[in-house]
């Protein structure tokens, strides 16, 4: 499986695998909110393809390295390049455009708006809407719009969320919230997508679901993926390689089996009954 | 100890979620609630709570009886003054709330300040990294954190029956350890009695001792803990196990994956 | 002549008025007097046998709902109409201008309405802040001379911060050149609660000799406290027409408002004639007459005067016009008014013209004295050239 | 308002996305249409057609305010002031440069729009309720500039008189002629209003609302929707003043105060959060309720009157005039408990009614 | 220099009298802020509670003759039951449903109040007598008014009164528990009603004292109500949550308009006081979005 995901990942439009630098790469990054030290020191390099867990304790600064990542907010310190772009001081409504897409810990769907056009607005950054054709809605403003219609409808049949496309996503449960927010993250043609706990709260059911999509995302679609999962199950699964953060610091990086075992991470994390991930 | 007699519950006056639902919590017993994503799991819990009124539902059928009273009809203040506390989904604590402010209020309906002051440090006790953030705005707590904080609130009432909505979710696997281990102890030195809503369900099963399971509504199967375990359908679904141990994850792509064709 | 003037048809006016809104406080006396001065007309056989009937709209002081109020006006066929207000005026003159049903405005309005030729069917009928603005500088110069005093003296000007407030700017701008007093003007913006500032500048920076007032609602009483506060004399204040009826006495306090001094387009108190028949009306019919008449006697009266001139238009249209009266006709009978038979006394010496439709800016000045408010001079106006200068220079300069 | 109708299914995308997907939608907006533009002209009096103008002007700006507050989620309490922008702005365009109407109403509303984009800026970093009182000092700023401005105001009377909207020689001097005018603007608001909200600029205005930050990360520009927001509102607010300017034949900036902000806040309140056809019953309610109850006090006060012959009446006439503010005060409070979601939902249950009948499932 | 040393005391008193007036304002603003920190919705009646408490008070001294104390504890009495009202009838139906139908519910209430007091007692103005002297008292050549000052100290002693409740009691845990998250509150076994009621009630009272004090200063009757709009940027340059907020921002704005009128007004044409608040706000809030004190929204994603 990891050849085929090589080779497809050299295949790629704008590769960087070329040049060897990784394809996303985190370099000194700091982070504080007022007392607290959320982020010290992170180094992190993903290649093109790959499937990189981020495992932690509560509260160790996952969530903040991907919000610093997608430009939630800017780094007290240090750079962050994707695709050979230093995208540090990029606005954060381009990074859409950069090519990452995310979900978030905390569904953050558009509450008020059906599925379909969640979907819709995750493609908002390859529109280029005018304000009076917008509101005529007559010749090329609606070609386009039938045009990205058709591309989400595309996402809408992969995730198999057909059936719900136009419910409120307010009226859904957590699970097939969390896939929406997927389509919306994919909907706007990334090449990295950053998951935040993309299985907390399912069943095993649901995981296996979930965890088939990721694959046919980066498989298939040829996105490489961050994810920050708790379930240990999964993240030893599917990663080819996992980081383990713990406050703010770096404390291993390597494939599943390496990182399982090592001290700290089982210190810190999995805990000496570590007979989880086998569970 | 906690009785619900097929209980009916709608939302909006439209929506039918919990389609006759029958239940009971014996004293000093864990039962744990299985189901899937919107199952209806939180909606029973927010039933027993009373505090479906705010999210426009209603019981429309069905008696929930508490240590021999009815309380259907109860504000949620009630509710908690004769002894059941509610964790919530998603840790809500109260967010500019300090750490010790949230406890205080989870006290509310006592009075005495001394014994107050001492299950605070006992709340300190279970969870040591609470006792460190004391004077923080909740809502600047890590995930597992307000967890535990939510955890501690709920004991702050002293209450008889507890009920845990998802209390592993999000949090890391040594935590979700201890958050059973001390669901367990609570259980066994504090007399609590819980009812608890899992998606764990192999965690959840272990401290258990009897498991219903709840699916569109409707209980599709109960037992104890340890004859769910066996059953193969909670095998497959609930704890992804197959016949020769737990299922990997890497292979759902060769039983479950269709092909995609893509252009 | 009772019996058979009910037997005639009646005589239509729209009356709209405002006991919602900012300007309640007016509206309640105004009303209260315009009723009873209408149904003492109609007891006495209205106008030459036709009674008065009102088709009256309470608006909040809104304009959409006075353009309501306007519509059912036109549709209840009435010959001339109140307005009430500076905004509604101006959304409703072309309209009437149109319709041909003549507007009274007193009080209120532009003051360069006055010109009849230009603004046919509106009708001033009552000193403007043109007028109001001359009167008041003639009377502090009087005043200044009576007490022997030297030079000129030191006048400011505080005044509300809209259009209206605003209006009596070029007369005295002219005034100040003409006669050469030292003068100087405070805004108090909307909604007028508070002035301190302002206050404590006229008294204790620019040390005014003499202060004219352009404030209404609440502002003239918080004005006379806030003069009292800072210890300047109150009658070396005078206000212009709104801001000097009992009620800002009541909200000051009769003792604090001693010695101050206001304008009147009407008179005050309920001593005249015809509030002893209208007294007699209510005994007559075993009531009690309102206590407006008597509290709120500078409302009272005004509405008394409204409705009267529209009354007094009408009678002279219909003696020489005849049956039926439209508005058209009403315009020439307001155009005709010399005085208004029935409210002598209340009314002014108005003497309303083609060309004037102000009827000649008549206004008395009161004082506040031992918990009343009595005259302090005769009817008079000042300046009146100036003033006529004015309002028949706009017509070149402006359009 | 478009909801789906089970056995009816469409073949293309562009058809599943038209404005009214359903036949029955469609033929219904005709029905209304012709009700408006025919049936109402030719049967209303003088004093209808006013009160329809009033409604048609009112809910122009109603529809521009719940672009802002219902769909973009940014409240704004500076309606009036907009309302006034526009309404001299237009107003000095037609007297001014002498320009006939057709230009006044989109270059008030550009002004408005700049005006409203300007006091849009703050939403940048301030949200919510702070940003709803921000908004306020629009209110009190361009109050000022309008008294203070003399270039602005036309002189000490701050009103600009203007003439009656004409197309060259034909002057649109009657109601019936100033009701068509205010018809077609509304329905050009409101179709464009429409299909804005349906467009991806919509789609930004409803992601900001709901989700702001989630919004950013996606790629919405939030400082530039919100801007547009607030000038697309504020354009609506401009075209209203032009519109009460040229009907009116003034404009005159005493009648845009902050009880003007609260009334369209309220229209759409009561009309419903979010919706466009709602801003229009809002409209419809706000500006008629004043006047049902007058007709509903001046009966009263009859019937009072006769019941108690020895009342004064000036006393009668005054407490039912104050029963009225009560009575407006009450009724809100009791439509926001009873259609918390607004008449649009009032509507659209009558219409769920009607679409199955005569079976009552 | 010597103009400066002219100007000097006209400056002070400006300064000072502007300090006192914007305690005035505190005094309405404090109302504000407590239904605000209960129910995050913005209490447009906040002007209304001034103007018919105070008025309450005014018409049972002037129209029935009653002590200023009988008339105070009857001015709180129509509060206490207004708030009961507002809490049973508005409040209790419009649960969850959202901070703008609150919002909407007191543009209602403000309505209705307006209605009642003209029915009740019609439009005219009346004077609220205070055993507090009218003319200034000289304090280094400072003329300042006693009233100002009394109301200012009243303004003090509800500053720490609930500064106190919202920090340290069972009480001030609750409330600020309800304001945080009405639903988990209930599951603390908090009674949010009785919280309801008793913020819309303490609110009530505030006004009425606040109504007391603007009456004496400026006399009672409807229009007293647009006292209220002095509230928004008060509270907002405190922050809406911040009780000691109120005060400072009441503090800023009664200083800067009063030298806005007696500085800028000579400039362009007076009529300033009202809107430069406005400006300042609208410039602080650019800084910090939240006032100087308000508490900042947690979002964490
Ligand atoms: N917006 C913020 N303001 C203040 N502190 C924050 C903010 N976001 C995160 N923190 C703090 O930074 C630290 C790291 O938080 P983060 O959310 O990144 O943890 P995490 O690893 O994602 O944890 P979890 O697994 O619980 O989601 C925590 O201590 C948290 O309290
Ligand atoms: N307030 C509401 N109004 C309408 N429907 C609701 C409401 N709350 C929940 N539902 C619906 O009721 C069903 C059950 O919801 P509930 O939250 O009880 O599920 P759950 O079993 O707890 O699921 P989860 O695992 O996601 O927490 C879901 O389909 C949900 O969409
Ligand atoms: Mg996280
Ligand atoms: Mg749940």
């Amino acid at each position: 499986m990891n050849d085929r995901t090589r080779g497809r990942a050299g295949g790629g439009c704008m590769t960087d695998q070329a040049d060897g630098r990784p394809f996303l790469k985190v370099e000194g990054v700091s982070k504080s909110f007022g007392g607290v030290r959320a982020l010290s020191e992170i180094e992190l390099e993903v290649n093109r393809g790959e499937i990189r867990a981020i495992i932690g304790p509560n509260g160790a600064g996952k969530t903040t390295l991907i919000n610093l990542i997608s430009r939630v907010y800017p780094p007290d310190r240090g750079r962050i390049t994707f695709a050979g772009r230093d995208i540090t001081r990029v606005p954060t409504h381009r990074i859409a455009s950069v090519g990452i897409g995310r979900t978030f810990q905390n569904v953050a769907l558009f509450r008020g708006m059906t599925v379909l056009d969640n979907l819709m607005l995750g493609r908002h950054p390859l529109m280029r809407p005018g304000i009076f054709s917008s509101g005529i809605y007559w010749g090329l403003a609606q070609k386009k719009e039938v045009e990205h219609r058709a591309r989400v409808e595309w996402i809408i049949d992969f995730l198999e969320i057909t059936h719900i496309r136009k419910t409120l996503v307010a009226a859904l449960p957590l699970g097939l919230q969390k896939r929406v927010e997927l389509g919306r993250a994919l909907a706007g043609e990334p090449t990295l997508l950053l998951l935040d706990e993309p299985m907390a709260g399912m069943n095993v059911e649901e995981k296996e679901d979930m965890v088939r999509f990721i694959f046919d995302i980066n498989e298939e679609l040829d996105k490489t993926i961050v994810l920050i999962e708790h379930d240990m199950g999964v993240v030893m699964d599917i990663s080819q390689r996992v980081s383990a953060l713990d406050f703010g610091v770096k404390i291993a990086e390597g494939t599943p089996d390496e990182v399982r075992a090592n001290p700290a991470v089982i210190e810190a994390y999995l805990g000496t009954a570590a007979q989880q991930a086998s569970r | 100890m906690l009785t619900l007699q097929n209980v009916e519950v709608i939302y909006s006056k439209v929506i039918l979620v919990i389609k006759g639902l029958t239940l009971e919590v014996p004293e000093g017993g864990i039962v744990t609630l299985l189901g899937a994503n919107g199952a209806g799991k939180s909606t029973t819990l927010k039933a027993i709570a009373g505090l479906l009124g705010a999210e426009r539902g209603e019981i429309t059928k069905g008696g929930i009886g508490f240590n021999g009273h009815r309380i259907n009809d109860r504000t949620p203040a009630e509710i908690v003054k004769l002894g059941i506390a509610l964790v919530p989904e998603g840790r809500q604590v109260f967010e500019h709330l300090t750490t010790e402010e949230n406890l205080l209020a989870g006290a509310h309906t006592r009075r005495n300040l001394a014994e107050i002051r001492r299950d605070i440090d006992l709340v300190y006790q279970y969870f040591p990294p609470l006792a460190a953030r004391r004077r923080i705005e909740a809502g600047y707590l890590s995930g597992g954190e307000q967890q535990m904080l939510a955890i501690g609130r709920a004991l702050m009432s002293r209450p008889k029956l507890m009920l845990l909505d998802e209390p592993s979710l999000g949090l890391a696997p040594m935590l979700v350890q201890e958050i059973f281990d001390i669901i367990a102890q609570l259980n066994q030195e504090e007399k609590v009695t819980v009812l608890l809503v899992e998606q764990n369900a192999a965690m959840a099963l272990t401290i258990a001792r009897y498991g219903y399971i709840l699916e569109n509504g409707r209980i599709v199967l109960d037992g104890t803990a340890a004859s769910l375990r066996d059953n193969e359908d909670v095998k497959e679904f609930y704890l992804g196990l197959s016949e020769v141990g737990r299922r990997s994850y890497r292979d759902v792509k060769h039983y479950r994956r269709r092909k995609r064709w893509l252009l | 002549p009772v019996a058979d003037g009910q037997s005639k048809e009646p005589i239509r006016f729209g009356i709209m008025y405002d006991q919602t809104g900012p300007t309640s406080v007016w509206g309640v006396p105004i009303v209260a007097g315009a009723r009873d001065y209408t149904r003492l007309v109609n007891k006495k056989g209205g106008i030459n046998g036709h009674p008065i009937e009102w088709v009256e709209h309470e608006m909040g002081y809104k304009v959409p709902t006075a353009i309501e109020g306007y519509e059912r006006f036109k549709a209840a066929k009435v010959v001339a109409f109140w307005a009430w207000g500076t905004p509604i005026i101006y959304a409703l003159w072309e309209r009437a201008t149109t319709d041909k049903i003549p507007a009274t405005t007193p009080g209120f309005g532009r003051a360069d309405a006055a010109d009849g030729e230009r603004y046919r069917y509106v009708f001033p009928m009552a000193a403007s802040y043109w007028s109001q603005a001359g009167a008041g500088v003639k009377f502090i110069m009087d005043q200044w001379k009576k007490e022997g005093k030297t030079g000129k003296p030191k006048i400011a000007f505080l005044y509300w911060d809209n259009p209206a407030g605003r209006e009596p700017f070029p007369i005295l701008e002219k005034l100040q050149k003409q006669e050469g007093f030292q003068f100087k003007s405070w805004a108090v913006p909307t909604p007028g609660l508070e002035m301190s500032a302002q206050v404590q500048d006229i008294v204790r920076r620019y040390r005014a000799d003499w202060v004219i007032t352009h404030i209404w609602s609440k502002a003239p009483a918080i004005s006379i406290k806030e003069f009292k506060r800072l210890g300047f004399p109150m009658n070396r204040v005078v206000s212009f027409v709104w801001g000097a009826a009992e009620h800002d006495m009541i909200a000051a306090g009769w003792d604090v408002a001693e010695g101050y001094y206001g304008m009147q387009f009407a008179g005050v108190g309920a001593d005249y004639p015809v509030h002893r028949e209208i007294a007699q009306m209510y005994k007559e019919e075993g009531k009690t007459p309102p206590k407006e008449m008597f509290e709120i006697s500078v409302g009272y009266n005004r509405g008394m005067l409204w409705v009267g001139v529209m009354i007094e238009a009408a009678r002279l249209a219909l003696d020489k016009y005849g049956w039926p009266l439209d508005g058209a006709k009403l315009q020439k009978g307001f155009e005709m008014i010399d005085g208004v038979r029935g409210l002598e006394g209340v009314a002014p010496q108005l003497k309303i013209t083609p060309k004037d439709h102000e009827g000649g800016g008549y206004v008395q000045i009161f004082q506040t004295r031992g918990g009343k408010i009595v005259p302090a001079t005769d009817w008079f106006h000042g300046y009146r050239d100036v003033v006529l200068e004015a309002v028949y220079a706009t017509k070149e300069g402006k359009k | 308002m478009v909801n789906r109708e089970c056995g009816v299914f469409f073949s293309t995308y562009a058809a599943d996305m038209r404005l009214f997907p359903l036949p029955l939608t469609r033929w219904t907006m005709v029905g209304i249409a012709g009700l408006g533009f025919v049936v109402f002209p030719l049967v209303a009096s003088d004093y209808f057609l006013n009160i329809a103008n009033l409604v048609c002007i009112a809910a122009v700006g109603a529809i521009g305010l719940n672009l802002l507050v219902g769909y973009t989620g940014q409240i704004s309490v500076g309606h009036g002031a907009f309302i006034a922008a526009g309404a001299y702005a237009g107003a000095l365009v037609v007297t001014r440069a002498g320009l006939p109407f057709w230009i006044a109403l989109p270059f008030g509303g550009l002004m408005a729009a700049v005006v409203g984009a300007f006091f849009g800026i703050p939403s940048l970093r301030i949200k919510g309720l702070y940003l709803a009182i921000a908004t306020l000092a629009a209110q009190f700023i361009i109050e000022w500039l309008i008294i203070h401005i003399e270039w602005i105001s036309g002189g000490a009377e701050s009103t600009v008189t203007v003439p009656k909207a004409a197309i060259g020689p034909w002057v649109l001097d009657t109601l019936l002629e100033q009701y068509f005018l205010n018809l077609i603007v509304l329905s050009l608001a409101i179709v464009f209003a429409m299909n804005l909200v349906r467009s991806p600029i919509g789609r930004a205005f409803i992601a900001i609302r709901d989700r702001d930050v989630a919004a950013e990360v996606i790629g919405v520009n939030l400082f530039r929707y919100k801007l547009l927001a607030f000038a697309v509102s504020s354009f609506y607010a401009g075209v209203t003043g032009i519109l009460y300017a040229l009907y009116l034949g003034a404009a005159n900036y005493e009648q845009f105060d902050i009880a003007t902000s609260i009334d369209f806040l309220a229209m759409i309140i009561i009309g419903g959060l979010g919706s466009i056809l709602g801003s229009v019953f809002g409209a419809f309610f706000i500006t008629v309720l004043p006047m049902a109850l007058r007709v509903a006090v001046d009966g009263a006060v009859t019937a009072a009157l006769f019941l108690f012959p020895a009342a004064n009446i000036s006393h009668v006439v005054q407490s039912m005039t104050a029963v009225k503010l009560i009575l407006f005060g009450g009724l809100i409070i009791v439509f926001l408990i009873v259609e918390p979601e607004g008449l649009n939902k009032l509507w659209r249950n009558i219409k769920d009614y009607f679409r199955v009948w005569p079976y009552s499932y | 220099m010597r103009f400066l040393l002219d100007e000097l005391p006209f400056f002070l008193e400006l300064l000072v009298s502007g300090l006192l007036i914007g305690m005035m304002y505190a005094l309405v603003a404090l109302g504000f802020v407590l239904i605000y920190k209960a129910s995050q919705a913005i209490n447009f009646a906040q002007g209304e509670f001034v103007m018919f408490g105070g008025f309450v008070v005014a018409a049972s001294m002037r129209y029935h003759g009653l002590s200023l104390v009988l008339s105070l504890a009857l001015g709180f009495g129509a509060m206490v039951v207004i708030g009961l009202l507002m809490e049973r009838l508005v409040l209790r139906p419009l649960t969850g449903r959202g901070v703008i139908a609150i919002i909407m519910a007191t543009i209602g209430l403000a309505s209705i109040l307006k209605g009642l007091l003209l029915l009740i007692w019609g439009p005219l103005s009346v004077n609220i007598p205070l055993p507090i002297r009218e003319e200034p008292v000289e304090i280094f050549t400072l003329l300042v008014k006693l009233v100002a000052v009394v109301g200012a100290i009243i303004s003090l002693v509800f500053l720490a009164g609930f500064s106190f409740l919202f920090l340290r009691s069972r009480l001030g845990i609750a409330l600020r528990a309800v304001a945080d998250n009405q639903t988990v509150a209930q599951l603390m076994g908090i009674d949010v009603r009785h919280y309801f009621a008793l913020t819309w009630v303490t609110a009530g009272v505030v006004a009425t004292i606040g109504g007391v004090m603007w009456g004496n200063m400026i006399g009672a009757d409807v229009h007293t109500a647009l006292i209220g709009l002095k509230v928004f940027p008060v509270v907002i340059l405190g922050g809406l949550t911040s009780v000691p907020g109120a005060v400072l921002g009441g503090l800023i704005v009664g200083a800067v308009e009063n030298l806005a009128a007696g500085y800028i007004d000579p400039f362009v044409g007076g009529g300033t006081k009202d809107f430069v608040p406005y400006i300042l706000m609208i410039l602080a809030l650019m800084v910090r979005p939240y006032g100087f004190f308000g508490e900042q929204v947690i979002e964490r994603v």
